[in-house]
């Protein structure tokens, strides 16, 4: 493995001082911990929202800190849910006694991390509520899966739940409104590589030059049905058709979409996508209403992408074009 | 120190030294179906706890194993943190007396039950409660129906949890990340199964010694 | 090669359709040409800034079309200039009547394409200048190359000239200003691994696990030199060794700095490179003022990374700290 | 459509054909020293040109030239965009009164002044003008000394320019990409300059043919 790392252990550490030196202005790092926080943190009179997970997703999750979108966030080992004691400090520094909304994505691991924590602040008499996001329609909600993934739709429950916390909302609707996002998008992603953890060193999974994984989470972790390579086109077909199967959205309805590259592909690649999404868009009589192309929720250096399309009202179109200022994401 | 402290003490710090030494063997079943992390993670988690208990002014189990867990859950995150540190720390309160044959089977059984109801797993969801689940009941059984000693039974259930390791492998997943694979989890064996096996080898080799 | 490519001759076009339908408001494509500009290019009254080279940098050029920096951009083939043809139309839509400003990286293709169009809208009346930016350190600049290229400190010059046309000034102030920013930027780049062009499908050079380039251009052209691995904190020491020599600059110097990506590099690695910089300059009597961390001049899927550090006084903080909105990058 | 010109649009579809299958050679030989884009640039180049010559009226060997210099011109980009397209434009003139020994020495001297002019490049650069000199040189020498054939001198002359390409192997570049290598640049062949070769290579084909 050859990265621009010094020591594996250290990875973590030291991407969030780097952070923090980068934009020293914008955010802050809790002594002691693995969380940041906006500068500002905890924001007067207004519901708290905050995020966390594994890191190796970056931008996610502290790239969002700011204005409009989170005032914390909590990050673990590579791919691996922070622990509840972090998670704790976390939803502590973003209370300003109007509650905190705490954004997380279905996994065990973070699950579990996110309710312990939540339990032991409740008790300290913090108003706590939580939204667990599932847009990953590639994993059957069954019995027998531990329910869909969270993946790159997150990053609009960020921005709609900060921007109608930045409205002075109470706790309440803010939780509404983020849980209406999750109501209404869906993700689908697929790799062309595997990525390398700095913990093992080297690919996660093999995949040889002429397959390619349909349905891969965030985590490196292999997708749910490997197939022979196929070409752009064909791959945002196979995509976008099962994010619209699972969405079911009527003809005409307005729609917002990501392409999220995974890491390692190149932004011309996900242009290239980008062009066959909008047209398959417009063949199946929906309107984009926003289109947004780039690196939001990252495997380290995976190559692939994902497809996001989230349904959108009068109410999300005015939440997610709502002013947000933060290091990975402007909305003027 | 108590001799039974002194021992719980020494368990962990042989649990760690043999997950640092499975290390990557661990990540490498975490790679095939799940996200290459749960060497690090136990590895990081258990050399923690080590340090944690050695530093304990009055080592009684209860606290030891208190100690590991709570050490465990600040210091693992992911999936295996509440679980491993979580039941720990619930089950702790069953060695308050000592460690004895009852002592340990109630140990045994709560931990299961904290796993279960934080992870709400059941047998032949392909996780760790694949491996928990044999080896707990062959304690309890050994210890309260044929009444051996609890090292004999320590050594049985020991067996049971590799029966249990061996059972992942042909199974699909209905929990964890290994879930995610459908049918394709079938023929890997469960990472946290197995790190469950190696816990309960490093208990029984300081049990004999 | 398993890349998210239909077919490597239509990779170009095809990008440049997906960035349409990413930023429809805010640029659109000359028809039969390779040219994005701003929407409401030319702007009156303003002089026009442009740039041009060859495709696979992104988000460089089309990214940073918008108020406060370029008004058009030409995209040539991959890692080839642009032809003079397309960059004739390029300055004429960019050209409102006060002139247009000509950000040329150096390298003799780019140079003498971009001359030659530059010649041609001349005879019809247009009042075109140039800039030729060549931050690499890595090159020297001596009989025996084709001069130093240029790289990523290219972005601070298209801020700066962009910013300052955008307050009204003339094509001499504009020019002026351009240069000022190419007098104090250095910029200098490395490789853990080669990229891969479409047209070629394989590395464009063999990296051996244990080896990296170091002096790298952004053309996937190996670098000036090939070392053992090193470390995260070395390989930032060694680039910003080489660009603090080349810059010479004073105690107490205000700088600003770009960690970029080459576009294969997660964000993760990038920040640990940041944090070691920040370190670095701090111990060299510098004050940062300001520091980018990201993909802003990549090559394709190239991993590695440049640092790039420029010397600002309060013109230029005004300059480069001044309100731009382009897809790529948002002043506030 | 003049005999004249009818070689000439042959000669332009000879090259072109000729540098599709060199394509991935040159791209090769530019891979090592350069940004792997020559074989492409010089195939998608000639192939428009070798249409678009194809569609003249009239193509007289100076149309036929300045067409495909200006389809070079538009469809090259890089650097050797403007030093082919631009420099086949700027020396067609010499041909406007046909194809003799005295105007094809005048063209080929003015196509290598004009690639020196806007490339600024000397012999021993590692440049197509390695290849260009010795050919051009040996060209007007064998026509105007040794009073020999066009075909003959021309034949001459590719064998010059296959020496020209020989030499750029073991110098260090001082101009185009390579000159970044410095000295890692010794042992490369130029790209530009085994372009030249083939293109010359063609013409004597279609020359004797
Ligand atoms: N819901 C669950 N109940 C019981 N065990 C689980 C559950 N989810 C995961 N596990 C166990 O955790 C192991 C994975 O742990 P680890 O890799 O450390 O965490 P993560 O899955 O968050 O990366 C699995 O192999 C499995 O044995
Ligand atoms: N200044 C120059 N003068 C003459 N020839 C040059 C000059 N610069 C580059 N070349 C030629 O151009 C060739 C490279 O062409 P090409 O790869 O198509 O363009 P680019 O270098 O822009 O990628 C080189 O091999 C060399 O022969
Ligand atoms: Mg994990
Ligand atoms: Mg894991
Ligand atoms: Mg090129
Ligand atoms: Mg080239």
């Amino acid at each position: 493995m050859k990265k621009l790392i010094n020591d594996p252990d250290d990875v973590v550490d030291e991407m969030l001082d780097g952070m923090v030196a980068a934009y020293p202005d914008q955010v802050r790092r809790l002594p002691d911990t693995k969380v940041l926080v906006r500068d500002d943190a905890p924001v007067d009179g207004k519901v708290g929202i905050v995020s966390g997970g594994g890191s190796g997703h970056e931008p996610t999750h502290a790239g969002y800190l700011g204005e409009g979108m989170l005032d914390g966030a909590a990050a673990g080992e590579v791919f691996t849910s922070p622990t509840a004691d972090e998670l704790e400090e976390l939803v502590g520094a973003a209370d300003s006694g109007e509650g905190v909304l705490m954004v997380i994505k279905n996994y065990e691991g973070d699950v579990m991390n996110f309710e312990t924590a939540g339990e032991m602040v409740e008790m300290e008499g913090t108003d706590v509520a939580q939204v667990v996001v599932d847009d990953d329609v590639a994993v059957e909600d069954s019995l027998y899966t531990s329910g869909r993934r969270g993946v790159c739709g997150t990053i609009l429950v960020h921005k709609a739940a900060g921007a109608k916390a930045a409205e002075g909302a109470d706790l309440d609707e803010v939780q509404r409104v983020a849980q209406k996002v999750i109501d209404n998008v869906g993700t689908m992603g697929m790799a062309l590589t595997s990525c390398i953890t700095p913990e093992k060193g080297e690919a996660t999974f093999d995949l040889p030059e002429d397959e390619i994984e349909l349905g891969i989470g965030i985590h490196g972790e292999p997708g749910v049905e490997r197939t022979d390579v196929m070409s752009a086109d064909e791959i945002t077909e196979e995509l976008t058709q099962n994010v619209l199967e699972d969405l079911d959205l009527d003809d005409g309805q307005e729609v917002m979409t990501i392409v999220n590259g995974m890491g390692g592909t190149p932004q011309m690649e996900l242009f290239v996508v980008n062009r066959k999404l909008q047209q398959i868009l417009g063949d199946h009589g929906l309107e984009t209403w926003d289109a947004w192309v780039g690196d939001y929720m990252t495997s380290l250096d995976m190559e692939g992408c994902s497809i996001t399309v989230c349904a959108v009202d009068e109410e999300l179109k005015e939440l997610l074009g709502a002013p947000a200022e933060t290091p990975a994401l402007t909305v003027k | 120190m108590s001799d039974e402290g002194e021992a719980v003490v020494a368990a962990v710090a042989a649990v760690a030294d043999r997950l640092e030494t499975e290390r990557s063997h661990l990540t490498d079943l975490d790679s095939a179906i799940g996200d290459a992390d749960h060497g690090g993670n136990m590895a990081r988690g258990w050399a923690a706890a080590a340090e944690a208990v050695a530093e304990l002014d009055d080592p009684e189990p209860m606290a030891v194993v208190k100690t590991a867990g709570k050490t465990l859950l600040s210091e693992v995150g992911g999936a295996s943190g509440p679980l491993y540190g979580g039941s720990l720390v619930f089950a702790s309160p069953e060695l308050e007396d000592g460690l004895t044959a009852e002592s340990s089977v109630a140990f045994a059984e709560t931990y299961l039950e904290k796993v279960q109801d934080r992870g709400d797993a059941r047998v032949g969801d392909k996780t760790m409660v694949d491996a928990l689940v044999p080896a707990v009941h062959t304690f309890k059984k050994s210890v309260e129906v044929d009444d051996m000693e609890p090292v004999a039974a320590l050594s049985k259930a020991v067996a049971a949890a590799q029966r249990g390791v061996d059972f992942t492998v042909p199974i699909r997943a209905s929990k964890g990340r290994a879930s995610y694979l459908g049918w394709r989890s079938v023929g890997h064996q469960d990472p946290g199964a197995t790190s469950t096996l190696y816990i309960m080898e490093e208990l029984l080799d300081v049990a004999t010694a």
